[in-house]
């Protein structure tokens, strides 16, 4: 293979056209600086292993090497910018050759004949996904080869929803919306009592015949009564309105109140007038 | 049955391909200069009786499909849905206090009712509006169809349980499994009232749909 | 000629008529649950030959051109969208490794590939988002549509062209990270696009949709 130093102009104004399309001189004694646009290294290595015209699995890895390693420098030699991953898979080839050259004391892991292997594996498999593309892309495709009805008149599907609700969901529903929105309204429940007007009247007739102490307590009224007094809610009232009554006959003067300890009895007895 | 041949063969594929009926002409103009009334002529007899016709209009060639099959190209799919808790509640409203306005739903549900919900409604065939209540802002009223009692085999709606009957059969009791879910916050439903008011109740949405065909 | 029977008319103009293509379960559902297969399979063979066709791909069927008239119909047709090389490799090699992750494509590529690669792709219709790889990073993966199979027509995958052969000679195995990492040189950002004055496959853009006569 043979390389100019000097640059043919020829092909810097093709690296100055960046985005041309594959240009179609086929020079294949030198090295011939394809700008289509390669898509990373791997992209260039896979072009270059295939102009050795031989089927990949077989291409010779430092020939390869050797290709790519000069299309880097003559890139180079063009000043041309080249992205950095080109610069390290350079250096990784350059390793790689050396390493298949260089007698090895030591076996490395991978050998390097691995290596070799693995980056022809790749190839391969970039080979054939890219022959693989050409093909799909060259099959009988809807709307280019082949064609769908021009004007179908469409099939029209309305869907209609068929409500379900059941009648137990229903009036359970309004029981839930009854629950929720009842007020609360808190009902006294209606019980018997001894109102204080009735207390009053009958502490102050007992109090008129009594002549000593009386316990609060006797006042209460019996079973005598239509009433059923035994009911004990009714004998707290009871006793809640007589005590009442009592302290009212105090304050008016008709009567005096003792009781000697806390919670003890409570006594009343008459004022005499 | 005859292989039809390739001059037929292109009209066919051209007419089923195009976008729009062609006349012989431009058919013609399409394939070569190509006589091509022979060819739809045969393809005329071939497609008779078949799910899909050739025919002519004016002096243009379409494909249709057959008229007696026109029914297919349009269906209706019937979806069971079954109606949110939020729908349900505000038919029991209706049903049971109609006629009324959306503003008296919202104020015996305690939370806002979306439109939707009453949509839903209609659209089952259950609620219907029957007119506008004389007072200001003369909001639009619901009230049951006779599809409503229907549907939920009443004579009337007078067979609707009372709220004693409701209560009797426990429907009332604080505590039901419901509830519960709500209380353990399991249920995004609007259950809470007046302080979620601000919330819309979306969710007229449906228990278990499958949009999927 | 036979006259066909209803059903088969049913599925013919419906399939017709549709404006997409149908699993043989959707024109079922559409035609009151009917066994539509002997009908597809009765149709599949009167339309073979003729200027239109009955296809099956992957689980849908319809109707289309014969592709060699294409010749014919091409002319005034609008090109199909036109894909950039990355698009189309990317393209091939989601079909054929499919499901794979966006680090497998750059893989097999050797070159980072623009999001927006696979994002016509996924607007084309042809690749979809299939879920997410169980690894580290739980990387999307990617596989084709069944819509791919109708536009490349392809029976199935297993159509692909050449994909047993590629498959028996290892190539269509799992990528080997490690390898990549060692072939590119120990670094896992396989390559900085920035500085890259060889073309990005940014441009996979559609380039224009029609490419006329």
């Amino acid at each position: 293979m043979t390389m100019d130093a000097v640059p043919d102009p020829e092909a810097v104004s093709i690296f100055e056209d960046w985005d041309a399309p594959l240009a179609a001189s086929g020079d294949d004694t030198a090295l011939y600086l394809e700008v289509d646009g390669w898509e990373g290294p791997l992209d260039l290595l896979l072009d270059l292993a295939r102009r050795q015209k031989v089927d990949l699995r077989q291409i010779s890895i430092l020939q390869l090497v050797d290709q790519y390693i000069v299309y880097i420098e003559r890139a180079e030699a063009l000043r041309l910018e080249l992205a950095a991953d080109y610069l390290v898979m350079a250096a990784w080839l350059t390793y790689l050759k050396s390493a298949l050259l260089l007698p090895r004391e030591e076996q490395d892991d991978p050998s390097p004949e691995e290596l070799a292997l693995r980056l022809q594996l790749r190839l391969q498999r970039l080979g054939a996904m890219r022959e693989a593309a050409a093909r799909l892309m060259g099959r009988d495709r809807l709307g280019r080869d082949v064609f769908a009805r021009g004007a179908p008149e469409g099939l029209r599907i309305d869907r209609r929803n068929a409500w379900q609700c059941e009648w137990f969901d229903l009036v359970r529903a309004y029981g839930q919306v009854q629950l929720r929105s009842q007020p609360a309204v808190h009902m006294v429940r209606e019980r018997m009592v001894m109102t204080l007007e009735s207390a009053l009247a009958r502490v102050s007739a007992m109090l008129g015949v009594a002549l000593d102490w009386i316990e609060l307590r006797d006042f209460l009224p019996t079973d005598r009564d239509s009433v059923d007094w035994s009911d004990p809610r009714l004998r707290r009232s009871a006793l809640a309105s007589s005590f009442v009554a009592t302290l009212e006959l105090a304050r008016i003067g008709k009567a005096q109140l003792a009781q000697e300890v806390t919670f003890g009895p409570l006594r009343v007895k008459a004022v005499k007038a | 049955m005859t292989a039809p041949d390739n001059l037929e063969r292109a009209v066919e594929a051209t007419l089923f391909a195009s976008e729009k009926p062609m006349t012989a002409e431009q058919l013609s103009a399409h394939l070569q200069g190509a006589d091509v009334r022979e060819a739809l002529e045969s393809l005329r007899r071939h497609y008779e009786g078949r799910g899909v016709q050739l025919v002519q209009r004016g002096r243009t060639w379409h494909f249709e499909t057959a008229p007696d099959l026109a029914h297919l190209l349009r269906r209706d799919r019937e979806q069971v849905r079954r109606l949110s808790r939020a729908a349900t509640e505000v038919l029991a409203i209706v049903a049971y206090h109609e006629p009324v306005s959306r503003a008296e739903i919202e104020a015996i549900r305690g939370v806002q009712t979306a439109k939707g919900t009453l949509d839903v409604l209609m659209e089952a065939g259950w609620v219907r509006i029957v007119g506008r209540r004389e007072v200001p802002g003369r909001p639009v009223i619901y009230a049951t169809t006779p599809n409503f009692l229907v549907h939920f085999g009443l004579a009337s709606r007078k067979e609707l349980p009372g709220i004693d009957e409701l209560r009797a059969a426990g429907l009332l009791d604080p505590v039901d499994d419901e509830m519960v879910v709500a209380a353990l916050g399991g249920d995004d439903d609007d259950d809470e009232p007046s302080v979620t008011s601000i919330r819309d109740d979306d969710d007229v949405g449906l228990a278990g749909t499958d949009e999927s065909a």
